[in-house]
């Protein structure tokens, strides 16, 4: 059985290995701060302890005010799993630091999240829209994604991408 | 040649292999210049075959069709300015006279020879004769041929190899 | 000899030739000087599609492709249109014929219109020169296997047009291919067959099959890696499925007929088959003794006998099709060059050797028997030998995984577990 | 004097619409003459935005989406959903529906390995014999399926708490037949591809991933798995009870994509294995807890994944106690086992990335999602 670790349990191999790179941690996950969270990632990822050298799942999460980005990492001899978080604050231009330098696999899933949050990931080799086409507009997974566009209600209308009509024919959100 | 087929033969095949032959130097694109340069080596297959040499009519279609153009089909292919055209050259005018003066010469040798006439084809013309003949007369010729086409080998080979790859064997 | 039927007379059905030769001769006498010939032409070449062409390529040859084929793939192949649906290549074809035939924008039109015509040329003239019957061939001529090899270096070059003039990046990739592939199997293919013309001491079809009716033996026993090398070859020549890499539908999307449709992709596609049965003819022809079958062709008339053996040799081209993958091009070539050439020559060398010897003895009868029997294992041990020799040791693949009980990090590959 | 002849690179589109890109993928190769120099990927030809619509419906609501990422194995991606769900709900299923999910899941991975195993070899040029052989036996799959749940690709079968229906009576006659039929299927297909030459010179060394490669770009499954990597997540981390049947994790040895295949030939044997055990101890009782159909889970987020025929893939659920999800995310294991392709198809030729593509058993509806 795969052990899930818990928020402390990752901050202190974090902490152990990299000190001063742990934010706050909860039940299920530990945050990192994103100035170094690739220097940590990398150093859970040689240390023979940790063994956290498979990147599972990359994945960002729209909260209103900010974004997380969610790291599930596991190790296969030691056989638990680790989750960690970074937040990126801001909706204009979130950014955190792009982990590709430390796994290879993150790339396109750091891509993706980047495709439908507009997270910035700062180091990242070839950031582009993956799944969307270049000057899509707007970003998919966002919360007001779909009240983006002329003020539209979601399920309704039209997509982003059509240039709203003249005369709406749905209901406009105040 | 006589009977109104045979000559007719004649008449098309010189047709097609003038009009090809013309052709080779007047397409712009080197793609059409080599498949007209094949045409023409049929054309002269069929003379060939008319002048009851059947075997070297069939050796001239396997050789020059079926070897030698698609040979050249593939140099072209290779060759990265392929998809130019030929037909800026400043070369035209001294060509042009230079196919003059040869054309001039072979009338003139065509027009000036006695050429002896003969009723019936020739005997042994087949392949068996040929091979006889290759084989036993004309023997040393045979083997020189060989050993510069063998030679033309081998330099082709050489010129083509990359560096990379004599490191590669060097290593080996 | 003859035992229920009166040999050289128009009325034998054995020999189809004395028919025509008949009825020729009789019009002839009838008509001015040379009509006859025109019009011979004309029927021959109507009666040849409509007898030949027609049940031999399109009805065994597409449906029977299809059918065979279907029942190795375990399932049914065409059964819908006419008896057990053998009318479905006809079918096909008028749905082909309706079909808009698209050109490219920028495509060399005129040399994609032509390449199909002249694809098809050959695979007609092919059958000009293979003998299906005593006296059944169309021109007896004397270097007719030169023939044969000539006409059949025609249709490289139709591909090589088609795939260049499509404008179209897989079309090249198939032209490109079957230009290098071409020149790589032509070799084998002619030194294949040079085994067999030293053995026999002819260029003419018609004396391979005179030869071995007089010997009583196929050339396939006296030659068996000639056959091997020339079915290889040919595949590859006519881009049946273990070589067909330059329409290889997996990697190229259908290579130099990537943009033909309608009915210049069905020329093609049905003189695909038409070059695969004249080459099965051919090989009939010459490496299983043609129309002759050690005394049967007394009894059954000669072109049946020959029509058995093609399409025998036309389904081992199906059987492969249907059961192999396909190399990749740089193997391919390769395998021409570093394995079928030099077998190639040492088979040359051999049956010039047997040559020499054979004729010492003012060509014994049971002397070719031995050399059949020497041959056969000279083949095999020949074939083995260079494959050890260029380094192939099947042992080193091992067809099962390893398995573990444990799931745990990377296992080394001399660890058990 | 040089006297080398250089060709032109050019750059030619393997895909969207080509036969070995299985559905609307795209790869843009740069080759130089035959070999592959550079390749890029191009998706999202099939991107239908289903984590953005799986917020706005209910956590019942959103599994017949999960039919529609993997194709192939609808089965799979129901469960996985579904186990997210009641990890984050914390709800129990009882044992007679664990143990017709896994025979369900594993019916599934056979089903998906042999559309995997069969396009792969018409990937190396099979004409089409392997992929029909293996057609065959998948409509077999496909019937008791259709018996089950009614559908054949897009079933829909798995709830949340357990299946949506009980077993039907015709069932278990039914996987006893495919458990008898399987195996000698296995062998010829062993004895038709496993021990052909030309099948080995195509797929040995072509595509080889080292195991620190495999690992390094998050690869999972028969991938990783063929790289030599002993990891299932059906032992390491296992769910439904796979701790009580008696299975192996095939292993590769090179990495190549000769070993994904042998390794898929294997894993379809021990999962026939584990059905016949799940079969032989099938228990009674409930096949589903019942769960309220506008599921409030509390407040939290779960990862939950199971090992997909095609790799691990996994499920990340935030919830806000809403009745639908407040982040619905879906770890695709063919859209990050794609990760690698660029390193496996450099160097070799269009033909190896063709092979290379084929490997890796890639769904585009996962993909793209």
């Amino acid at each position: 059985m795969t052990r899930e670790l818990t928020g402390s349990e990752a901050a202190a191999l974090a902490e152990a290995l990299v000190p001063g790179s742990v934010d706050r941690t909860t039940e299920t996950a530990c945050y990192l701060k994103p100035d170094r969270l690739v220097e940590t990632l990398r150093a859970l990822r040689d240390d023979p302890d940790a063994n956290l050298v498979h990147l599972t799942n990359l994945c960002g999460v729209d909260y209103w005010d900010h974004f997380e980005v969610v790291y599930h990492i596991q190790s296969f001899e030691k056989n638990h799993l680790a989750c960690f978080k970074v937040e990126a604050w801001g909706r204009e231009n979130p950014e955190v630091p792009s982990v590709t330098p430390v796994f290879h696999g993150a790339w396109m899933q750091e891509c993706e999240a980047y495709d439908l949050f507009g997270i910035r990931f700062a180091g990242h080799p070839n950031l582009y829209r993956i799944l969307l086409w270049e000057g899509y507009p707007g970003w998919p997974l966002r919360k007001d994604f779909l009240a983006m566009p002329g003020g539209l209600q979601p399920g309704l209308g039209e997509f982003a991408g059509v240039a709203p009509r003249q005369e709406p024919p749905v209901k406009v959100i105040e | 040649m006589e009977g109104f087929g045979p000559s007719l033969a004649f008449w098309v095949l010189a047709a097609l292999t003038l009009v090809a032959a013309g052709g080779v130097m007047v397409s712009r694109n080197l793609l059409h210049a080599v498949l007209f340069l094949i045409l023409t080596f049929i054309g002269v297959a069929g003379f060939f075959v008319l002048l009851s040499a059947d075997f070297i009519a069939m050796a001239q279609v396997i050789i020059y069709v079926g070897a030698i153009a698609v040979l050249v089909l593939f140099a072209v292919l290779l060759t990265p300015r392929s998809g130019r055209d030929n037909g800026e050259t400043r070369w035209a005018l001294p060509g042009i006279l230079l196919a003059v003066c040869l054309a001039a010469i072979f009338l003139f040798v065509v027009h000036d020879t006695a050429w002896n006439t003969v009723d019936e084809a020739p005997a042994g013309l087949d392949a068996r004769s040929l091979g006889t003949a290759l084989l036993t007369t004309w023997v040393v010729p045979f083997e020189i041929a060989s050993v510069l086409l063998t030679a033309a080998l081998v330099g082709a080979i050489m010129l083509t190899r990359s560096p990379e790859e004599e490191a590669e064997d060097a290593l080996v | 000899m003859t035992p229920f039927l009166v040999s050289d007379k128009w009325y034998d059905i054995r020999d189809l030739g004395n028919l025509s030769r008949e009825i020729l001769e009789a019009a002839d006498r009838i008509l001015p000087f040379g009509v006859v010939y025109v019009l011979a032409a004309l029927i021959g070449f109507v009666a040849s599609f409509l007898l030949f062409v027609l049940p031999s390529q399109l009805i065994v040859g597409v449906y029977g492709e299809r059918r065979i084929i279907g029942r190795m793939q375990s399932r049914l192949g065409p059964n819908r249109v006419g008896p057990f649906g053998l009318l479905q290549p006809i079918a096909d074809a008028i749905k082909l014929i309706q079909k808009e035939a698209l050109t490219p924008t920028r495509a060399d039109r005129a040399v994609m219109y032509i390449a199909p015509i002249i694809f098809v040329m050959p695979a007609v003239l092919l059958w000009a020169v293979i003998p299906f019957g005593e006296n059944m061939v169309i021109a007896d001529i004397p270097v007719s296997l030169m023939y044969f090899l000539a006409v059949s270096s025609l249709p490289v070059i139709a591909t090589f047009m088609a795939g260049w003039s499509a404008n179209n990046k897989y079309s090249l990739f198939g032209a490109m291919r079957i230009v290098s592939m071409a020149i790589s199997y032509e070799s084998p293919l002619v030194l294949a067959l040079l085994g067999a013309v030293v053995m026999t001491g002819t260029i003419s079809l018609s004396g391979m099959v005179a030869w071995a009716d007089e010997f009583n033996i196929w050339m396939v026993f006296v030659q068996p890696l000639a056959l091997v090398i020339y079915f290889i070859c040919v595949s590859a020549e006519l881009n049946r499925t273990p070589v067909d890499i330059a329409e290889a539908e997996s990697e190229i999307v259908a290579g130099y007929l990537t943009e033909y449709s309608g009915m210049k992709w069905g020329l093609f596609y049905g003189m695909d088959i038409g070059y695969a049965l004249a080459a099965s003819g051919f090989a009939a022809t010459v490496f299983l003794g043609g129309w002759t079958f050690f005394g049967l062709e007394q009894w059954v008339p000669g072109w049946l006998i020959f029509i058995a053996k093609t399409h025998l040799f036309y389904f081992l081209f199906i059987w492969t099709r249907g059961t192999l993958p396909r190399l990749r091009a740089d193997q391919l070539m390769a395998f021409a060059w570093k394995f079928l050439l030099p077998l190639g020559v040492f088979n040359l060398l051999i049956v010039s050797t047997e040559r020499m010897l054979w004729s010492e003895q003012d060509y014994a009868k049971g002397l070719i028997y031995v050399f059949a029997l020497v041959n056969i294992i000279l083949s095999v041990a020949l074939v083995y030998a260079w494959a050890r020799f260029n380094g192939y040791r099947p042992e080193r693949t091992p067809t099962r995984p390893r398995l573990v009980k444990q799931a745990g990090g990377y296992i080394p590959v001399g660890e058990r577990s | 004097m040089t006297g080398i002849i250089k060709s032109e690179p050019f750059v030619i589109n393997i895909g969207p619409q080509h036969p070995s890109t299985h559905g609307v993928f795209r790869i843009k190769a740069t080759v130089d003459g035959e070999k592959v120099i550079d390749a890029e990927m191009v998706m999202g030809y099939l991107h239908r935005s289903m984590e953005k619509l799986a917020e706005e419906r209910t956590y019942t609501q959103n599994i017949p989406f999960t039919d529609r990422t993997d194709y192939l194995s609808s089965m799979s991606n129901n469960l996985g959903y579904c186990l997210a769900v009641e990890k984050l709900a914390g709800i129990e299923v009882p044992p007679r529906g664990n143990a017709i999910r896994v025979i369900m899941a594993e019916l599934q991975r056979l089903a998906s390995h042999c559309m995997a195993i069969g396009a792969f070899a018409n990937d190396t040029g099979a004409w089409q014999t392997p992929v029909m052989w293996a057609f065959r036996e998948r409509e077999k799959i496909l019937d008791i399926f259709e018996v089950t749940s009614g559908a054949r690709l897009t079933c829909n079968y798995m709830r949340i708490g357990g299946v949506a229906f009980d077993l039907r009576p015709e069932f278990e006659p039914m996987v006893r037949r495919i458990l008898r039929d399987f195996p000698p299927f296995l062998d010829e297909m062993e004895g038709l591809l496993s021990g052909n030459e030309i099948f080995i010179a195509r797929t040995r060394g072509v595509g080889v991933l080292t195991p620190e490669m495999a690992t390094n770009a998050s690869l999972s499954g028969p991938m990783l798995r063929g790289s030599g990597i002993a990891w299932d997540i059906r032992k390491a981390d296992p769910y439904c009870g796979y701790e009580q049947y008696d299975f192996d994790i095939p292993i590769g040895y090179n990495g190549d994509s000769y070993d994904r295949f042998i390794v898929r030939l294997e894993e379809m044997r021990q999962s026939l294995k584990i059905i016949q055990q799940a079969l032989d101890g099938l228990p009674g009782g409930p096949f589903r807890t019942e769960v309220p159909l506008a599921l409030r889970p509390p407040k939290g987020e779960a990862y939950a994944r199971i090992e997909s025929p095609r790799g691990e893939l996994g499920y990340y659920l935030v919830s806000d106690e809403g009745p639908s999800p407040y982040r619905f995310h879906i770890r695709p294991p063919s859209f990050i086992n794609l990760s690698a392709l660029k390193e496996m198809t450099v160097g070799g030729t269009v033909a190896d990335a063709i092979v290379v593509l084929g490997s890796i058993d890639i769904v585009v509806g996962e993909i793209d999602r």
